[in-house]
């Protein structure tokens, strides 16, 4: 179990760097919602079960969603503008 | 247990209630109850405050069933209710002041959302104020700092939008050092009370142990809650923020907000950490350095700003370097002074946000120096107001600003190594603040040249409600300028009772 | 030392999320990985607060059997403000990309520095 | 008799007048006009920016090619700031992190029983919260009695950072602007993607119900087991979203708009606010409040607490539903 949790750490690390060093904006919120679900499950094993659905419902749901939607709106945003400078 | 004890808690609670039923009312009613609401918080504050007076003590407040250590607290005394009464003035003559532009600035129909926000500023600065329980008031310093955002950016320009992310970017590096210190604080003493915390701390403190922890917590809370209320190196963010915001949210965050973390520092020095371990542990000669530093190059910056908001936005950088010297003389005597400064402040600098209102509306709603020559005559409440304003800042007599100075300059005396810094920054700096207040005031004053935008020479009258402000700011000012005695007294029985 | 922080595993890597995220916040230029950043930052504090509330060997704290023994259950407290504190962090976060979405709008960019002189060059027109 | 100066043009009496005036800068001599950018000038701007990540782009991609990289990243003084920012970042990275990874070593160690942070605080939540707030799930207890405060803060930060939100992304349909009504028209995304995807449908069809038993159940056992107002709400909240997502806006619309979304926020969080303040008040009038606890691990106990869950859960499920709708399409 032990081993195990310390894998898990590790992984959050290497999570949370390559969320710094990635390039493209939807790898890196990927590997952000990895992370979360990664958070979940280390509150799993720290005993907190409460904290550990929240995380799930939010950190890797609706913090998800809402980054999704955001890169979602940027890109229609610069879609529409490659469309009025090929018009104009 | 009389009924005078539960107004602290009925003012905190009526605050969020008149926010969340301002969430269905027009933008109107809900600038009514708004109006309404802080003037009663106030009066529930200045009845806590006498209460306190007559009894001589603070007591605490429960907050449900639990006594101390197991539920939450509150705790009001002299100091608490002094302060909290400045709040609600300072709050309601700023929003009162500033009604025709945020008519203005803000959408008709979001009205309702810009007063939502000022309530529960409000309460969370009462909340601020009153609490007893460190994760208490990180919750209602995150309030704080989502209601400040939203005043930011509810005028919905450019600037005033990336002025906002900015100030949300700092505020939350300051409230994740704040929670990072909070939590290495309940690690070692398990309590999150302030009153039980202190007692672990002492014991710690007594014996030795966690050394190293013990600092570690002082500089993340104290870097943390500096970075928020904007002290120098962290201050990037001030000018565009207090630039750029609707006249109300300016003369708000100016005068409150930044306050509020700041008492709420000074409470956690004097309730949790203790003033003598952070004394003897040469934290605050580290505040008092990014004091003076704060100091002269606040007002540098502002010599070098053309646009007059932006000016005033750097002074405060300048001003709240004075108080943070005040706390790092690291005497009682000048955290008197920090503290008298802290209100002080608060009042002028809401006086001049709201005082320029009116100057720029006889000058085309322009704000750099050249527009604004003359304006003094177009509007003469405004440019008295401002005039009034300016020279307290500068530590004219008879006005606040000079008292402020004075009490600093005198508790520096008390302390032998750090007198002659102290008097020498404050005589550069007060020499700074007037060359660029002074020029101003000159400005104002001065005739218009044939070759300057032509700007119709006629007489503007605000309306009734920014002078009634401007007025009531300018009695504020003098009240604080010339019957200072009793309040630094009340000031002093209230940090003793704080420890 | 490095003995001490094998032993505080939890700990070590929560303060290094912290300056990881701490540093994403302060210095990258995209916002929106600046609100990872936040992020990040926030949930190592939750971890550094929460694994202060684990004992080994004792159980989640929902009473099983009427068993209220200390010595059966880890330390409710932590739980409770973490619970707390994940809230406000989804609240700061809905509040800034909303933000983000609106700069984006504006200069078509999310690059803050350069958002931050768009914005001043606006302002002088 | 003075000396007469002919070179008045340039004294500092004159500069220091002209300062007073409002007309120069005194610390950035030279600087007397403001450049007049125009919108034209603002675009040409923009594009030049554009045109210049797309050059940096190039760049790093040729520099990737080419072996002597360092000869084209000196050409560019840009490039040079940023690796300044990198190297910054990377320092304060490592300082931050050594500060505090040699403050842990000198904590206690995690997973003992005599840490300090285990003392009579928690051992009374446990040994008398069940007696005490009638809540078989200790934490729910806590937060939501022995430390209710702090938990009435923060579904005011919900709720203030949801009128953030309002404020900046509602679009109003009867605004008589007509930039607004072109944004609009602009944002609804549902165009660029199919419609009635039938799949999508199907499985939403049996998946809905699902989740949102499921979120029920996380709120009304808050109280019994893991989870709660939050957690549950967040549930129910990501359960609208699918629904939306499958059936579109106009299904929804029958559901919930967003008059439902004011008055369940307003009645859930008024609820909320007279209930704690009723039990703050006879808590410290030292007054029973009168409100039995039941019998712990029923349904129906614990006082407060299964009702306030009940207002947590609607408020979080409203609030998440309205952040998406608001991100999406700037309306209800």
């Amino acid at each position: 179990m032990r081993l195990f949790e310390c894998i898990l750490l590790l992984c959050l690390i290497v999570c949370a760097v390559s969320v710094a060093f990635t390039r493209d904006l939807l790898t890196s919120i990927i590997i952000f919602m990895s992370y979360s679900l990664l958070m979940c499950l280390i509150w799993m094993i720290l005993q907190s079960p409460d904290l550990a659905i929240t995380e799930a419902a939010v950190g890797a749901g609706v913090t998800s969603i809402l980054f999704f939607l955001t890169l979602k709106k940027i890109r229609a945003i610069r879609k529409e503008e490659q469309n009025e400078q090929e018009e104009g | 247990m009389s009924f005078v004890q539960n107004f602290p808690f009925f003012s905190i609670i009526l605050a969020m209630f008149s926010g969340i039923i301002s969430s269905v009312l027009s933008g109107k009613k809900a600038r009514n109850l708004s109006l309404v609401m802080i003037a009663v918080t106030t009066a529930l504050s200045a009845g806590t405050l006498l209460f306190c007076l007559r009894t001589g003590e603070s007591y605490p407040y429960m907050m449900g069933h639990f006594p101390a250590p197991w539920g939450n607290e509150i705790r009001a005394g002299i100091l608490e209710g002094v302060t909290a009464v400045f709040f609600g003035v300072v709050m309601f003559l700023a929003v009162l002041g500033g009604l025709d532009h945020t008519a203005e600035d803000v959408e008709e129909n979001k009205l309702n959302l810009f007063y939502i926000m000022i309530d529960l500023m409000l309460s969370s600065l009462l909340a601020l104020v009153y609490t007893n329980d460190l994760f208490t008031a990180y919750v209602f310093v995150e309030i704080n700092t989502i209601a400040g955002c939203g005043l930011i950016m509810i005028r919905q320009k450019g600037r005033s939008m990336s002025a906002a992310i900015r100030y949300m970017i700092m505020s939350q590096l300051g409230s994740g050092l704040f929670l990072i210190g909070l939590s290495i604080l309940y690690d070692i003493t398990g309590h999150l009370l302030m009153s039980p915390a202190k007692e672990s701390v002492a014991a710690l403190a007594a014996s030795g142990a966690y050394r190293i922890p013990m600092l570690v917590i002082m500089a993340v809370v104290g870097v943390g809650l500096a970075i928020k209320s904007g002290l120098y190196p962290f201050h990037y963010w001030i000018p565009d923020t207090y630039g750029y915001a609707t006249p109300t949210a300016s003369a708000v965050l100016s005068g409150l907000v930044s306050k509020g973390y700041i008492f709420l520092l000074i409470k956690i020095f004097y309730r949790v950490l203790g003033y003598d371990n952070l004394v003897s542990s040469q934290m605050v000669n580290v505040l008092y350095v990014f004091g003076i530093t704060g100091m002269v190059m606040g007002s540098l910056h502002a010599i070098h700003e053309t646009d007059t908001r932006r000016m005033t936005a750097y002074s405060s950088v300048a001003q709240i370097g004075y108080i943070y010297m005040g706390i790092g003389l690291g005497t009682q005597y000048g955290m008197v002074a920090a503290v008298f400064h802290i209100f002080t402040h608060s009042a002028t600098k809401a006086l001049l946000f709201i005082s320029a209102v009116g100057l720029y509306e006889a000058s085309g709603d322009k704000k750099d120096y050249v527009s604004l020559r003359g304006a003094g005559y177009r509007n003469p409440l405004a440019g008295i107001g401002f005039t009034v304003g300016s020279l307290s800042m500068v530590g004219f007599p008879m006005l606040s600003g000079f008292i402020s100075k004075l009490l600093f300059a005198t508790s520096a005396l008390e302390s032998p190594h750090k007198m002659l810094p102290t008097l020498i920054v404050l005589a550069v700096s007060t020499t700074l603040n007037a060359v660029y207040f002074l020029r101003l005031v000159i400005t104002l004053y001065s005739r218009r040249r044939p070759e300057d935008a032509p700007i119709p020479e006629v007489k503007v009258r605000s309306s009734w409600h920014l002078r009634l402000a401007i007025l009531c700011f300018i009695a504020v000012n003098l009240v604080l300028g010339m019957w200072s005695q009793p309040i630094v007294q009340a000031i002093a029985d209230g940090l003793a009772m704080f420890g | 030392m490095i003995q001490h922080l094998s032993l505080n595993i939890e700990e070590t890597v929560a303060v290094i999320l912290f300056g990881v995220g701490f540093t994403i916040l302060l210095l990258h230029r995209n916002l929106i990985k600046k609100i990872m950043g936040m992020n990040i930052m926030d949930t190592a504090t939750y971890l550094f607060l929460a694994s202060k509330g684990y004992i080994t060997g004792r159980a989640v704290p929902i009473v099983v059997d009427g068993v209220q023994e200390v010595s059966a259950y880890i330390n409710p407290v932590p739980s409770g403000l973490v619970l707390t504190g994940i809230v406000v962090s989804v609240s700061t976060t809905a509040l800034m990309l909303s933000l983000t979405i609106r700069l984006y709008e504006r200069y078509h960019s999310l690059d803050l520095d350069e958002i931050l002189i768009l914005a001043k060059e606006e302002e002088q027109t | 008799m003075s000396r007469r100066r002919d070179n008045y043009e340039t004294s500092r009496w004159l500069r220091f007048k002209k300062w007073v005036d409002g007309e120069t800068d005194p610390l950035s001599s030279g600087m007397d006009a403001i450049p007049v950018v125009t919108e034209g000038q603002m675009r040409e701007r923009r594009k030049n920016l554009a045109l210049r990540k797309a050059y940096d782009e190039e760049l790093t991609r040729l520099s990737a090619e080419h072996a002597d990289k360092t000869e084209i990243m000196k050409a560019r003084g840009i490039r040079n700031f940023q690796k300044f920012y990198k190297v910054m970042s990377v320092i304060l990275c490592l300082a931050i992190i050594s500060v505090l990874l040699w403050t842990i070593a000198a904590l206690p160690v995690t997973g003992g029983a005599d840490n300090p942070a285990n003392n009579e605080v928690a051992a009374r939540y446990i040994e008398k919260g069940l007696q005490e707030t009638g809540a078989v799930n200790i934490v729910t207890g806590m937060i939501l009695d022995y430390r209710a405060f702090d938990t009435f803060g923060e579904s005011c930060v919900l709720f203030i950072a949801s009128c953030c939100v309002l404020v900046l992304l509602r679009l109003d349909a009867d605004s008589k602007n007509d930039n607004i009504k072109k944004m609009i028209a602009e944002s609804d995304d549902r165009h660029f993607e199919p419609k009635d995807d039938i799949i999508l449908q199907k499985c939403a069809c049996v998946l809905v119900p699902v989740i949102m038993i499921f979120g029920i159940y996380i709120v009304l056992n808050g109280h019994l087991s893991p989870g709660g107002g939050f957690s549950g709400g967040a549930v129910l909240g990501s359960g609208l979203i699918l629904y939306l997502n499958a059936y579109g806006y106009k299904k929804m619309s029958r559901l919930f708009t967003e008059k439902v979304y004011r008055r369940t926020t307003l009645c859930a969080l008024t609820f909320y606010c007279l209930a704690k303040s009723y039990s703050f008040f006879t808590g410290a009038n030292h007054l029973e409040s009168g409100i039995p606890t039941g019998t712990p691990g029923a349904i129906l106990s614990s006082g407060l607490i299964l009702p306030l869950n009940i207002c947590v859960g609607l408020v979080v499920a409203c609030t998440m539903y309205a952040f998406y709708t608001l991100f999406r399409k700037g309306g209800m």
